[in-house]
């Protein structure tokens, strides 16, 4: 699916958990990819995560859909969190009332 | 008390049209009047416990008509159905209601306009018939033609009561 | 017994003769063992016997030895010191005896030999001593007078010691003597009874052995029925084939093998007898056979011969016939289309009819038509009549119509009763056709069995000829056939010559040559089928009987 | 007259008619409170909104200004501002009249006279004091808009292969976002699968609260591209819904649900499409296409509820006079065509040609239809004429001072258009009679101890042939003594002679025969029921009455189903067809396996004895007799019996056809009527035929008695 390789990810363990640095498009295009690489992390959601969205230009609704997933696949008591959000994939969350940082209903 | 008047009427109208059949032998008449239409013969469908004279009804376009054998209602042997054994449509009126009656007749022959010269009175007897039935009696050539009077030969009410007769 | 194979009977006899043995072998060790042990007994109680004599001679020379010693003492004894000696010596000696008396004592007692003499003995000698021993203290050393003067004291003193001791001695002596010859005597009687059981046994098993022997070889003869060199030779001279060779039987053993032999032999004669006479019958049969074959063979080819001409007869009468056939087919298919003319014609008439017929059918439609075209009409002219004034035009015009429709009408019933009048002319034509038609068929049949007949004679012929054909074939093979017979014949009577040669080879007894064959004939009238072609064939034969029986069996041969 | 005013007319006639019955209900006494009186007077409003409405397109104006009042003033009663009152009322019902007066002065002379101007300022005057201060309350206009407030709630379930098939959903949100206020935003992850997750199918769900001046197909268009697998319901805000539901309620034209939703706006045509086509497959089949609209969320069951009323209103008020004459010529013709179609049946039967067999096929399934719509066209249900009572009672009553109520029974009987109209006369007389001398006045009523509302009841069934008619009153009954009187007054009847009740009740046809002292404007003239009685036999039918002095009168009318349709059950004995109403049918049984009395003529049907009657020798028919007799069991209020026949084919609704009065009374047979194949069958007279029965078996028993000890065995298998 994804042609060339629009995305890549960063993965370093901090104290408090992990963390997950995104760059390049989280699209339709490059979710599967994306997906492969983050299941290569070994007990990915074992441990609290934090996402860095900062370098993410573009986000559609499979990239939402997959950042949900992520979420979900969370164990109890592990968080996810996002700590950056680039600007220009905001109006993303804006629209789906989802809160960027907690990716929870903005709106509840 | 009806045939005089009948003839007066008939020569004041100078001539008539009847429709002319046969019945056996016999050649009758019926007022242009009352026939509406000449059909063949079929698809009759008796009517339970009716008297003879009355054959069954047809089915005449939607229309249940009943059809009665007036060689029986004369008197005479019944009809027996032939290739030109037809049905004779006549119109008739009770109680200012029309009603429609289909007759049996051996064959027709056609629509005679009759002078009423050429028509005698009813004889008292010798037509073998219920005088009252008569009109009159019309001279065709050699041949005479009875004129019946379909009112009273098809008189509603006397069917009906025949019929009742029929039950008890 | 006789039951066991004589393998089983040798075998018996080799166990017992081997039984034997090894009881004598084993009976006579055990005599000489018990001989031994015997005889070394008896040799201990000699030598114990000797001891003891041994041990009396040593003590009777002892005892002369101290008498002596007291002698010397006597003589010797002035100077003292010489005395002293003496008499040592003289005690010494002494002591020495009583030793040996000892002995004898107690190796008498161990032999249980008699002791009272040696104890007696015993005391003499202790007596002695001490007699000795007083006169002594009455010697005085200077006195050359004083052994003189002692010497008259012990004088007579010894001599019943001494004699005591010889006795004795020579009693042991004696005994001793008697011992041996006893142990002499005794180990003879010993030997004797030995041998003699030893000898009693051996003779006992030799009989035994002897009897077996003796009859298993009885039994063989029994077997055998004779001395086996002469069945031998009886044998070998069957074997020669000389069955003319008598065997006298000795014993009257039934199933010995001479008696077999004997058996065998007169059977051999007899079939062999049997085999030469019918060899020779065979020979002069296949003779009459070859001949026989011969005439018959002639008379095939001529037969044959007259079938061919037969044949090509038969091949031209085929011909005739088959050519009036094919005539007789024409004609018949002539007569056919003739009949097929006729019918067809006959269905022309009939489809004519059904077609007139149809003309009819279609004319009533015609007629109902018009008919309903009046009715129609008339309902219109009643139409028009109802519809008063305004009608009139119409009516007429309806009127017209129906004018019309009742001419059509009767046109149309014209062309039907024409229709119908045509039909009937048909239908009589038809009806012509049809008696006709009958003769037709009946010529054109009787063409028709003619043509068949014809044509089932061609068959008939074509059979007659395939039949001859057969007839010529089957002839042909009859010649051959015969030819073949003939030549077998010769075949069969040279065989019965090579036969009766083989035969020959037996040198049967004179006396039965003669029986053979009569034993044959009246062996055998009862077996062929009786009435024979052969006797009509050959009447005159009948007129000598002698000659007949020789004919019967050779016909019967030849018809067996 | 051009085409729309046509409909105009007949349609405010209708409107106006349903007026006047929601009126009427008013006036039975409704709780204000109550959805239904709600109901009630929304339709009176929406009536007045709608003829006002139209009347401007045709420029009507004096309909027009007079509505619009009446229009503002059922207004407030709907706001509750105004109470309903009888005076009220009354005056309304006049405004109807008023109404329908100006509509036709306009349809005959295309203006409004002068004095029906000045009737209609009258009664407006009549109306102020319950008219607002402020004339321009609430003007109807202010329905049509949208209000602001309030947002449409969608639940959106996208199909997993939306991205595959390059659909963005976030776009679809933007669009949405681009229409309105998104209001709220929900993403359902439940569908997210923890493990095999593929992130190229798509598991989210959205409820979007979208606000703004919307319709439902706007925000239908979102979703053009990904409806087709995605489950989308739209529900609007509760203003938008009440407003959808006076839009149904205003429907015009359209008389479908389905289009009555559409064009209101309630759903939309793809959910329609979507619902009837769900309608056709067969387990949701013959479900009604409103449930199954609920059922898909399309819309909500208020919606439905509404539009279906509406759409019952329009049902029964949609009537377009047609004559009877051209309807039977129709129903002739289609005779005919049914025959012909046979014939072409009979004949194509020898070819084998597929296409022409099919194309005979197909015809054969479109005469049926056609036959069943004419059939259907001439019959209606007689609910329509009563309901007009309910005007003629109340008015009656009213003038007269008598309070009556008026209680219909089996309204939905149906009967011949033409009898219906022909009916109309005689049952307002009969009733104007029952007003008039039956019921009494309140007075007595009171001392007589009676319930001081009379009671009216019109009931109409079908009896085995017959539509009967009661007109049933629970007041004084029929003096019969002075009946009498009157009776040899006019010499009628001979002083001195003992007469029946029932022969003197039947004076009361009698031309010229009144009782009533003090002649009303409606009844006492004599008049009437000798008219009634002439026209219920012109029916061919017959009147008949019944009276307990002091309890009551009923009378009954009697007619034949003539021209009626009925639901037979077609059977055949001896060759000859014949029809049992449906209505009549117990059940059927094989003749040879019921238990039948040894030597009677009774089989026994669950221990319950059944006389039975053999057709073929009950009406003599001569004709191949099969041993494969059937029964049918047949019942007629509580008397049983069954009709042995030789076939039965089954169900069919047959035209009903009167024999000929050559016939005279034919026993057992109560019409005729034609087969599809042009053939004729006698509908049985059901309760003619068990009497016959009855009897039969009376005197048959008697017989076999005697041929039991003759013949026992052989008897009871015939």
């Amino acid at each position: 699916m994804s042609g060339y390789l629009a995305v890549d990810i960063q993965h370093s363990k901090g104290k408090t958990g992990e963390k997950i640095a995104i760059t390049g498009e989280l699209t339709i295009y490059t979710v599967t990819e994306l997906l492969r690489r983050l299941r290569a992390i070994p007990d990915l959601g074992k441990k609290n995560l934090t996402l860095d969205l900062s370098a993410v230009e573009q986000l559609d609704g499979a990239g939402v859909q997959l950042l949900l997933q992520l979420k979900k696949r969370m164990a109890e008591d592990r968080t996810l969190r996002v700590n950056a959000v680039n600007p220009l994939i905001e109006p993303v969350f804006q629209l789906l009332h989802l809160n960027p940082k907690t990716l929870c209903d903005a709106t509840a | 008390m009806k045939t005089p008047a009948q003839t007066v009427e008939v020569n004041s109208a100078s001539k008539q049209q009847f429709l002319t059949f046969c019945i056996g032998s016999e050649k009758f008449g019926m007022a242009l009047a009352q026939t509406r239409e000449v059909i063949e013969y079929g698809g009759i469908t008796q009517v339970p416990l009716m008297p003879a004279f009355l054959t069954g009804v047809i089915n005449l376009r939607g229309e249940v008509v009943p059809v009665i054998d007036l060689a029986v209602r004369l008197g005479r042997p019944p009809i027996e159905i032939r290739r030109r054994t037809c049905i004779i449509i006549v119109e008739m009126q009770h109680e200012g209601q029309q009603f429609t009656l289909g007759l049996l007749a051996d064959s027709v022959y056609e629509v005679l306009e009759i002078d009423a010269d050429a028509v005698d009175p009813a004889p008292a007897f010798g037509a073998n018939l219920r005088a009252d039935f008569i009109l009159g009696i019309a001279r065709q050539g050699e041949e005479f033609i009875v004129l019946l009077d379909a009112d009273r030969t098809l008189s509603l009410r006397e069917l009906a009561k025949l019929v009742e007769a029929e039950f008890d | 017994m006789r039951k066991l194979s004589l393998k089983a009977k040798i075998a018996i006899l080799a166990l017992l003769i081997g039984g034997a043995m090894i009881f004598l072998g084993s009976f006579g060790f055990q005599q000489l063992g018990a001989m031994d042990r015997y005889v070394a007994q008896r040799l201990g109680d000699v030598e114990n016997n000797v001891d003891v004599l041994m041990e009396m001679e040593s003590a009777h020379l002892k005892f002369k030895v101290q008498v002596q010693e007291w002698k010397n003492i006597l003589l010797r004894g002035n100077d003292p010191e010489q005395f002293l000696r003496y008499v040592n010596n003289f005690t010494q000696v002494e002591r020495e005896v009583a030793q040996d008396l000892n002995d004898v004592l107690t190796k008498l007692t161990a032999i249980g030999g008699n002791t009272a003499a040696v104890m007696a003995l015993q005391v003499n000698m202790q007596k002695l001593g001490a007699d000795y021993r007083k006169a002594l203290e009455s010697f005085e050393p200077g006195d050359p007078m004083a052994g003189s003067k002692v010497d008259q004291l012990v004088q007579g003193m010894d001599r019943d010691a001494s004699e005591g001791m010889t006795t004795l001695a020579e009693q042991t002596e004696h005994a001793f003597a008697e011992l041996i010859a006893d142990v002499k005597t005794r180990i003879n009687e010993h030997a004797a009874s030995a041998s003699r059981t030893y000898v009693m046994t051996v003779v006992i098993f030799i009989a035994l052995v002897l009897g077996a022997v003796g009859f298993v070889f009885f039994d063989l003869y029994a077997l055998l029925g004779g001395e086996p060199a002469y069945a031998v030779s009886i044998v070998r001279q069957v074997a020669e084939g000389r069955l003319d060779t008598e065997i006298e039987l000795k014993g009257k053993s039934r199933q010995s093998l001479l008696q077999d032999i004997a058996a065998m032999k007169d059977r051999l004669t007899q079939i062999i007898g049997d085999v030469r006479n019918s060899a020779d019958a065979l020979a002069s049969a296949s003779e009459e056979v070859n001949t026989t074959a011969q005439s018959l063979a002639r008379g095939a080819s001529t037969q044959a011969a007259s079938v061919e001409e037969t044949s090509a007869v038969m091949e031209q009468a085929a011909a005739s016939i088959a050519r009036n056939n094919e005539n007789a087919a024409v004609t018949d298919r002539m007569a056919q289309q003739a009949f097929q003319d006729a019918s067809r014609g006959g269905d022309a008439v009939a489809e004519t009819v059904t077609a007139m017929q149809k003309i009819a059918e279609r004319i009533s439609v015609i007629d109902d038509i018009a008919y309903q075209t009046n009715l129609l009409a008339l309902n219109a002219a009643i139409e028009a009549g109802r519809a008063g004034e305004h009608g009139r035009g119409f009516a007429v015009v309806a009127s017209e119509v129906r004018k019309l429709a009742e001419r059509s009408q009767v046109a149309a019933r014209d062309i039907g009763e024409l229709a119908t009048t045509t039909v009937k002319r048909a239908e009589l034509a038809g009806s012509m056709l049809q008696q006709m038609l009958p003769s037709i068929q009946k010529t054109a049949d009787l063409v028709q069995e003619i043509a068949a007949a014809s044509a089932e004679q061609s068959t008939g012929v074509q059979q007659i000829n395939s039949a001859i054909a057969q007839v010529s074939t089957t002839m042909q093979q009859n010649a051959a056939a015969s030819e073949e017979l003939s030549a077998t014949s010769e075949e069969m009577s040279t065989q019965a010559i090579s036969l009766k040669e083989n035969i020959d080879f037996f040198t049967l007894p004179v006396m039965r040559d003669r029986k053979a064959p009569l034993k044959f004939v009246a062996k055998n009238p009862s077996k062929p089928s009786a009435p024979r072609p052969v006797a009509e064939r050959k009447p005159a034969e009948k007129r000598l009987p002698g000659a007949l029986e020789d004919d019967d069996d050779q016909h019967f041969v030849k018809y067996d | 007259m051009d085409i729309p005013i046509e409909t105009f007319v007949t349609e405010s006639r209708e409107l106006l008619a349903l007026m006047e019955a929601g009126l009427l209900k008013l006036e039975a006494g409704l709780d204000s409170a109550s959805s239904e009186y709600q109901e009630v007077v929304n339709e009176i409003f929406r009536a007045a909104h709608t003829i006002k409405g139209s009347a401007g397109l045709f420029g009507l104006d004096a309909v027009v200004a007079f509505t619009h009042t009446v229009e503002n003033l059922m207004d407030c009663v709907r706001e509750g501002s105004v109470g309903i009152s009888a005076e009220l009322i009354g005056l309304l019902l006049q405004c109807s009249d008023h109404m329908a007066a100006l509509v036709d002065a306009y349809i005959q002379t295309g203006s409004a006279p002068e004095t029906l101007v000045k009737n209609g300022e009258q009664l407006l005057m009549s109306l102020t004091p319950w008219l607002p201060r402020a004339a321009e309350a609430a003007s109807p206009q202010a329905v049509e808009e949208v209000s602001e407030s309030g947002c449409w709630h969608i639940s959106l379930r996208l199909g997993r292969d939306t991205l595959r098939n390059g659909m963005d959903p976030l776009a679809i949100l933007r669009y949405l976002a681009g229409l309105g206020e998104l209001r709220y935003c929900e993403v359902i992850d439940d569908d997210l699968p923890l493990e095999d997750f593929d992130p190229e199918n798509f598991y989210l769900g959205f409820v979007v609260g979208l606000a703004g001046p919307l319709k439902k197909s706007d925000i239908e268009d979102a979703f053009v591209f990904v409806r087709d697998e995605a489950e989308i319901s739209i529900v609007p805000p509760q203003e938008t819904r009440e407003q959808l539901l006076r839009l149904i309620q205003s429907q015009q034209g359209k008389s479908r649900l389905g289009e009555m939703l559409v064009c209101s706006g309630a759903i939309t045509q793809r959910e329609l499409e979507a619902a009837l086509h769900q309608q056709k497959d067969p387990e949701t089949l013959k479900k009604p296409l409103g449930e199954i609209l609920v059922a898909n969320k399309s819309t909500s069951e208020q919606l439905v509820d509404a539009a279906l009323a509406r759409q019952r209103q329009k049902n029964s008020a949609r009537m377009i006079r047609v004559d009877a004459e051209r309807l039977d010529s129709l129903i002739n013709l289609i005779g005919e065509l049914v025959i012909n179609r046979q014939r072409v049946d009979l004949l194509t039967s020898g070819y084998v040609d597929q296409d022409l067999q099919e194309a005979v096929a197909s015809l054969a399934g479109l005469t049926e239809q056609v036959r069943d719509a004419a059939l259907n066209l001439r019959m209606v249900a007689i609910g329509e004429t009563f309901h007009r009572f309910k005007r003629i009672v109340r008015d009656t009553a009213q003038e007269l001072g008598k309070d009556i109520e008026l209680v219909l029974q089996g309204e939905d009987t149906e009967l011949d258009r033409s009898m219906v109209e022909k009916l109309t006369d005689p049952l307002t007389h009969i009733v104007r009679n029952a007003i008039d001398h039956g019921i009494e006045s309140r007075e007595r009523r009171a001392e007589s101890g009676k319930p001081l509302r009379g009671t009216i009841k019109l009931s109409a069934y079908h009896d085995a042939g017959n539509v009967v008619i009661e007109i049933q009153d629970d007041g004084g009954g029929i003096n019969t003594e002075r009946v009498r009187e009157r009776a040899i007054e006019k010499g009628l009847l001979e002083a001195g002679v003992e007469y029946s009740e029932h022969q003197i009740h039947q004076l009361i046809f009698h031309p010229g025969f009144s009782t009533a002292e003090k002649i009303t404007n409606m009844s006492g003239r004599g008049v009437g029921m000798d008219v009634v009685k002439r026209n219920v036999e012109d029916l061919q039918g017959v009147v008949d009455i019944k009276s307990h002095r002091g309890q009551g009168t009923l009378i009954t009318v009697r007619l034949p189903l003539t021209l009626a349709i009925i639901d037979g059950f077609h059977v055949n004995s001896a060759g000859t067809h014949f029809i049992v109403p449906q209505a009549t049918v117990v059940e059927c049984l094989d003749f040879n396996s019921v238990r039948r009395l040894e030597g009677g003529s009774s089989i026994q049907l669950r221990g319950e004895l059944v006389p039975y009657v053999h057709l073929q020798e009950l009406l003599e028919l001569s004709g191949q007799v099969n041993q494969q007799k059937k029964l049918v069991v047949v019942q007629f209020g509580d008397e049983r019996a069954a009709v042995v026949v030789d076939e039965l084919y089954g169900e069919l609704q047959t035209v009903v056809k009167p024999l000929s009065p050559v016939f005279g009374t034919l026993k057992g047979i109560g019409g005729c009527s034609l087969l599809g194949n042009g053939e004729i069958a006698f509908i049985l007279d059901v309760p003619q035929l068990i009497a016959l029965a009855t009897a039969d078996e009376v005197h048959r028993t008697a017989n076999s008695a005697l041929m039991a000890r003759r013949h026992a065995p052989s008897d009871h298998l015939h």
